[in-house]
């Protein structure tokens, strides 16, 4: 029953693929992370390419990847990690464009309590790690590369709740910086703290975030509608990134996330600003060194089973 | 007392327990300074109680659907599995491990396999919902099924009447109020399943508000959440109770004799 | 119409002396016929065997131009959800409707064929069931105290009312009233029990097969009831 | 059957179903054409079950060890709120709305108030455990607690001796199958429990497992760790069978007659 | 001791018409007593009312000198858990412990006594029942057809037992055989059906109060059983 199901869903979905309406998958729920997406929605960035398009929020159990291959999608948002064991396993898959050129994922402390200028201010701390998050391996090949073992730092396991980390009892808390982040910070400093920030990147790991991408059969059959898209989302990101456009921007993104007052997704939109538009890059250029330290972190945890094949899968919009 | 103030009396009864439950936490909090992040003020719940108030409901009214399509799959679908599972066959054999055993996975880790290949449409949330609250009901299913009448069913066997039918209608008969009080009490298992299944894909209903405000780590939008939840489900199982008397009356007029 | 038993053994599953041992039995019908003993001879198990409710452990039951046997007992019940006459209705095949009404007539039913069935009292219980195996297509039927809770003018009543309307059908009768098995029945089948604990067929006594409510001070009946008991007692039970 | 074949036989039912289940999705596979990303390969399968089959054998022991306790604990806590939800007082009544109140609740959302306060420990997994598993035992224990056995109980009433301990022996006794079904069933559900409390908390276990598996989109570690729970829950059951079914023994040594 | 009605009239919850109306009855113990009727008439549920086990809608039932009474009736079990000596020697008080071996040995129970009580036969079960009611503290007992599955003799028998050892108590003693009734009790108290189906006491007709077994063919004792049988069908039942 469950195979026919499935069966019949899956065609269904081609079909509804190949004709009309695009559908991409988002990594995460609708929040900041997600206002580029958003903006090219709202804002008719999608219709003056052309395009009808689904955008549907993501979440632990939702894989982009795969629902691509399934049909389900025709695009997706992976983060690098997700992108590359997809592809060491056989996935045939494509990154359009790389949205964040820095990742969000840092670790937030009070300030008054202590500070971390460099990564050896880590030691004797008890650090949260989300184990199986992207989170466990930035922060293993941090280990490693700074010779700090497991006797230096205690490390905790991350779930939903933060109390632990309200009551004290882990000092370095893994966020986005540009979501809870935010919000934590306020937190903070309404608890008369000061909210510090640990950023691996700028010790120098680069692990890549989230991407788009599409399936290849996608790539090279509809070309013109796989670039029309990868523009439309990066000229979404670009405009609600623009300074001028926060109110509107605000707007959007309140409009899906009602529970997160204004002021603050204002100040979330503000974090991501640095965190997608860098100087000197275009928004959604593909860091392929960055790429290729990302897959050396995994294959350094063995997970990753082969190393892919990078010139294919960072093909970028087609020509 | 009668049946008709029961369902008020188990909504109120519900609003005492809950009372009692932030009550508690209060109390909690006042006794070890605790601050607002870990647990919220009395003031915080009111603001966000009137802030959210009807769009939980609303949450909660699209869960209630997938709730009840769910816990009335979950009782066909016990039903089936119960009625396949008491055959002596190698097939009823098969049918009972394998549904025993699919509650032994978690949902959280069968749901990602369902979603994969059912998309995260209603259908699979339903699926969801009454995988939660399908397992006491097929355990009262096929107890109650396997377990033959003798005093009732003998005329029917002696004299070659005694279809499958029969015999599940006079077990179901002798046993309906025990069906009734599973079938209520999984009314509210339903209900966890459907926001099981919203914290896992959807994207709205109170189980989504629920995953967000796990995700934010507010503790005041859970507890909001957790009173329109309650509410509904008091709601739910008592208009279930109600149905399912009137059924009962309707098949045996005759009350029983006060002991 | 024949039931013929050769050397039957039964035991209960857990009990290690069989409940009945080596019983030879034969029953030529049609016509009314008893089975008594004391209570826990064995004639609840005997008339089981009889039915193929279940199995003798050892030996053979042949039966003869008897198609369908039926066992009814006392402590059965309709289901809940119909009335009786419902019920009634259901489980009577056409052409017996009307035997079903002047039955239920008789019985003193035909007031409370809209109750439900918990409702009545024990005897009342009892005449229900009775009545509805009686409807039923059979050969053999056997009755294990299925009036037990009937007062007995009603019971004597019933009684000859279905001698006279089923003389082709072998009815054996279970019953611990000793005149009314006497009076009633062709041959009464006497069980007792051996110092081991097993059955036997301790007696077989003709009796007078009245077919109206017996006299209870006729000499002749007394005589009958007499040499009953004393077969039920001839292995001097307890 | 005799009854000490029985749990062999649980097993082999269970592995009879998983190798339908895997077989399933490979069929599939096969028949789409999906990479190994989206199902694993057969060979992808068995590497990860060499590399990690005693790794999860010894998290599924951790996990057990922690659903017994939770089972024990729910069986415990279900009698403790039946025995007190039957009376007729108020404290009863407010107990057993409690008890179904609280059901209503998805564990996922109780569960982060429960770490507040207890913490992540070992006493918080448990507990979670036996909230999941605890509602169907609670139902049938309700249910068989609020019944009556008059033919049984109306000698004691009148003389005076029926306690509500004897009551309750009573009440027990003459529904020990379907307590024995509940419990056993009910033995699963526990495992699921302990499941989603690592899911959620842990940083061992096999829920752990599956929530490292889920978070990198692993199947075939899904699919290794549900062999591993599988075989544990099969195992489980069969234990609590045998057990009860000599318990049973013991107090009612004559078996009963072949209908 | 005395047990005295006036006017009592019952209803079960859901039918209309009335069981029981103005009903008022007189017994004056101890001694042995029957309440007679027929099938239907209403003698289990005046029982439970006497016995306190239901209320009545209207009247007044009031004992005097009757602290404590017991209803027992053919339907009951024992606990599955213990034997029935185990079960026995728990709810007899250690003064009765010499009462209970000897009533057992006469009721011919003593070899079952380390049975359970589900592999017993009918008439064994009640043995079991009535034996555990009379080892008890008590001033008034009614059996509702507690003997209904034994056979005569041995009824006969334990009924004779009774009333040698209980005479200082009121037994009411509710039975469908009329003989049995008319020959032992003092009074018989005999409940009929009016044609609007509630009961009334239709006739008390003083018994034989014998304390053996009867000889069927007296002819008072045959007279007794008449003037029952009559006031029990007074009222043309069915
Ligand atoms: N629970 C009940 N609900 C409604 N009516 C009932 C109920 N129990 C008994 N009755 C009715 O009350 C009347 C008297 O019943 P009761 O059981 O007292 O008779 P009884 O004299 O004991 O008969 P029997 O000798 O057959 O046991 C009957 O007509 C019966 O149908
Ligand atoms: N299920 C059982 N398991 C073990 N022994 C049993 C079982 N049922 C009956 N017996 C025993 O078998 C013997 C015969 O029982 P049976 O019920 O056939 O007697 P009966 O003649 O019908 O007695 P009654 O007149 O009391 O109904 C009794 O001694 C009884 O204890
Ligand atoms: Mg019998
Ligand atoms: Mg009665």
């Amino acid at each position: 029953l469950v195979e026919a199901l499935s069966a019949c869903n899956a065609r269904k979905t081609r079909d509804e693929g190949q004709g009309e309406v695009l559908t991409l998958r988002l990594k995460w729920l609708f929040n900041v992370s997600t206002a580029g997406e958003l903006w090219a929605l709202d804002k008719g960035g999608f219709e003056r390419h052309g395009l009808r398009v689904l955008l549907r929020e993501g979440g632990v159990e939702h894989n982009a990847i795969k629902e691509i291959e399934l049909g389900r999608a025709q695009f997706g948002i992976a983060s690098a990690d997700q992108i590359l064991q997809a592809a060491g396993k056989g996935a045939d898959i494509v990154v359009l464009a790389q949205i964040f050129q820095a990742n969000p994922l840092q670790w937030i402390y009070d300030e008054t309590r202590f500070t971390v200028q460099d990564v050896s201010d880590l030691k004797g701390r008890c650090i949260g790690i989300t184990y199986g998050g992207n989170d466990e391996a930035i922060f293993s090949a941090l280990m490693e590369r700074y010779g700090i073992t497991d006797r230096d730092v205690r490390l905790y396991a991350v779930h939903y709740d933060y109390s632990p980390f309200w009551r004290g009892e882990v000092d370095l808390w893994p966020i986005y910086r540009n979501v809870e982040g935010v919000v934590l910070a306020e937190k903070i400093q309404a608890n008369g703290g000061r909210a510090g920030f640990f950023d691996p990147g700028a010790a120098g790991i680069s692990f890549v975030a989230n991407s788009l991408v599409t399936s290849r059969l996608f790539y090279e059959t509809q070309p013109e509608k796989v670039r029309a898209f990868t523009e439309a989302v990066t000229e979404g990101w670009y405009e609600a990134m623009a300074p001028q456009n926060l109110h509107a921007a605000v707007e959007i993104v309140r409009l899906r996330d009602p529970e997160t007052r204004p002021e603050l997704i204002a100040e979330q939109i503000t974090a991501t600003r640095q965190l997608v538009v860098q100087p000197g890059r275009p928004v959604g250029t593909i860091d392929k060194k960055a790429w290729k330290e990302t897959a050396q972190i995994l294959a350094a945890h063995g997970l990753l089973d082969r190393k892919p094949d990078f010139t294919r899968l960072l093909a970028g919009p087609p020509p | 007392m009668g049946t008709h103030v029961k369902p008020l009396r188990r909504i109120l009864e519900f609003l005492l327990i809950y009372a009692c439950g932030i009550g508690g936490l209060l109390g909690i909090k006042a006794a070890f300074r605790l601050s607002d992040y870990l647990i919220p003020s009395a003031g915080e719940l009111l603001t966000t109680a009137a802030e959210n108030g009807w769009r939980y409901t609303e949450a909660v009214a699209d869960t209630a659907v997938v709730a009840v399509a769910g816990h009335g799959f979950s009782i066909l679908l016990a039903v089936t599995v119960a009625f396949v599972g008491i055959s002596r066959s190698f097939l009823g054999a098969l049918t009972k491990t394998a549904a025993y055993n699919l509650q032994a996975f978690p949902v959280v880790a069968i749901a990602p396999i369902l979603f994969i290949f059912l998309g995260d449409g209603i259908t699979s949330r339903i699926l969801v919902a009454s995988l939660v609250c399908y397992f006491p009901l097929l355990l009262t299913f096929i107890g109650i099924f396997a377990q033959p009448v003798e005093d009732v069913e003998h005329f029917f066997s002696m004299t070659g009447r005694l279809t499958r039918r029969l015999a599940l209608g006079i077990r179901v008969f002798e046993n309906a109020g025990k069906i009734l009080a599973v079938i209520a009490g999984s009314g509210t298992m339903a209900m966890v399943g459907s926001i099981v299944a919203e914290f896992l894909v959807a994207t709205n209903g109170i189980g989504y508000v629920i995953r967000k405000a796990l995700y934010q780590s507010n503790l005041a939008h859970i507890l909001v959440s957790l009173f329109f939840i309650g509410l509904f489900s008091s709601l739910y199982i008592s208009i279930i109770e109600l149905m399912g008397r009137a059924v009962q009356k309707r098949l045996d007029p005759v009350e029983d004799t006060p002991a | 119409m024949f039931i013929s038993c050769r050397n039957i053994t039964f035991s209960y599953p857990e009990s290690e002396t069989p409940v009945i041992t080596g019983l030879d039995l034969d029953i030529q019908g049609p016509g009314f016929f008893s089975l008594f003993g004391l209570s826990g001879a064995g004639k609840t198990t005997l008339a089981r065997l009889l039915c193929e409710l279940t199995t003798p452990s050892d030996g053979e039951i042949r039966k003869t131009g008897i198609r369908k046997a039926l066992y009814c007992h006392n402590q059965e019940r309709l289901p809940g959800w119909l009335s009786i006459g419902e019920h009634m209705e259901r489980v009577t095949s056409r052409d017996r409707q009307g035997l079903f009404q002047e039955l239920s007539g008789e019985f003193g039913l035909t007031p409370l064929l809209s109750h439900r069935f918990r409702t009545l009292s024990l005897g009342q219980k009892n005449r229900v069931n009775l009545l509805r195996y009686l409807v039923q297509d059979f050969d053999l039927l056997i009755t294990d105290e299925a009036l037990a809770n009937v007062d007995e003018p009603l019971r004597h009543r019933i009684l000859s009312l279905v001698k006279n309307r089923f003389p082709d059908r072998m009815i054996v009768y279970i019953s611990h009233n000793v005149l009314e098995v006497a009076a009633f029945s062709r041959t009464v089948y006497v069980l007792s029990q051996t110092p081991l604990g097993s059955a036997v067929l301790s007696g077989i006594v003709i009796g007078l097969d009245l077919s109206t409510p017996p006299i209870k001070n006729e000499p002749v009946l007394q005589e009958k009831a007499f040499r009953i008991i004393q077969a039920a007692s001839s292995w001097a039970p307890m």
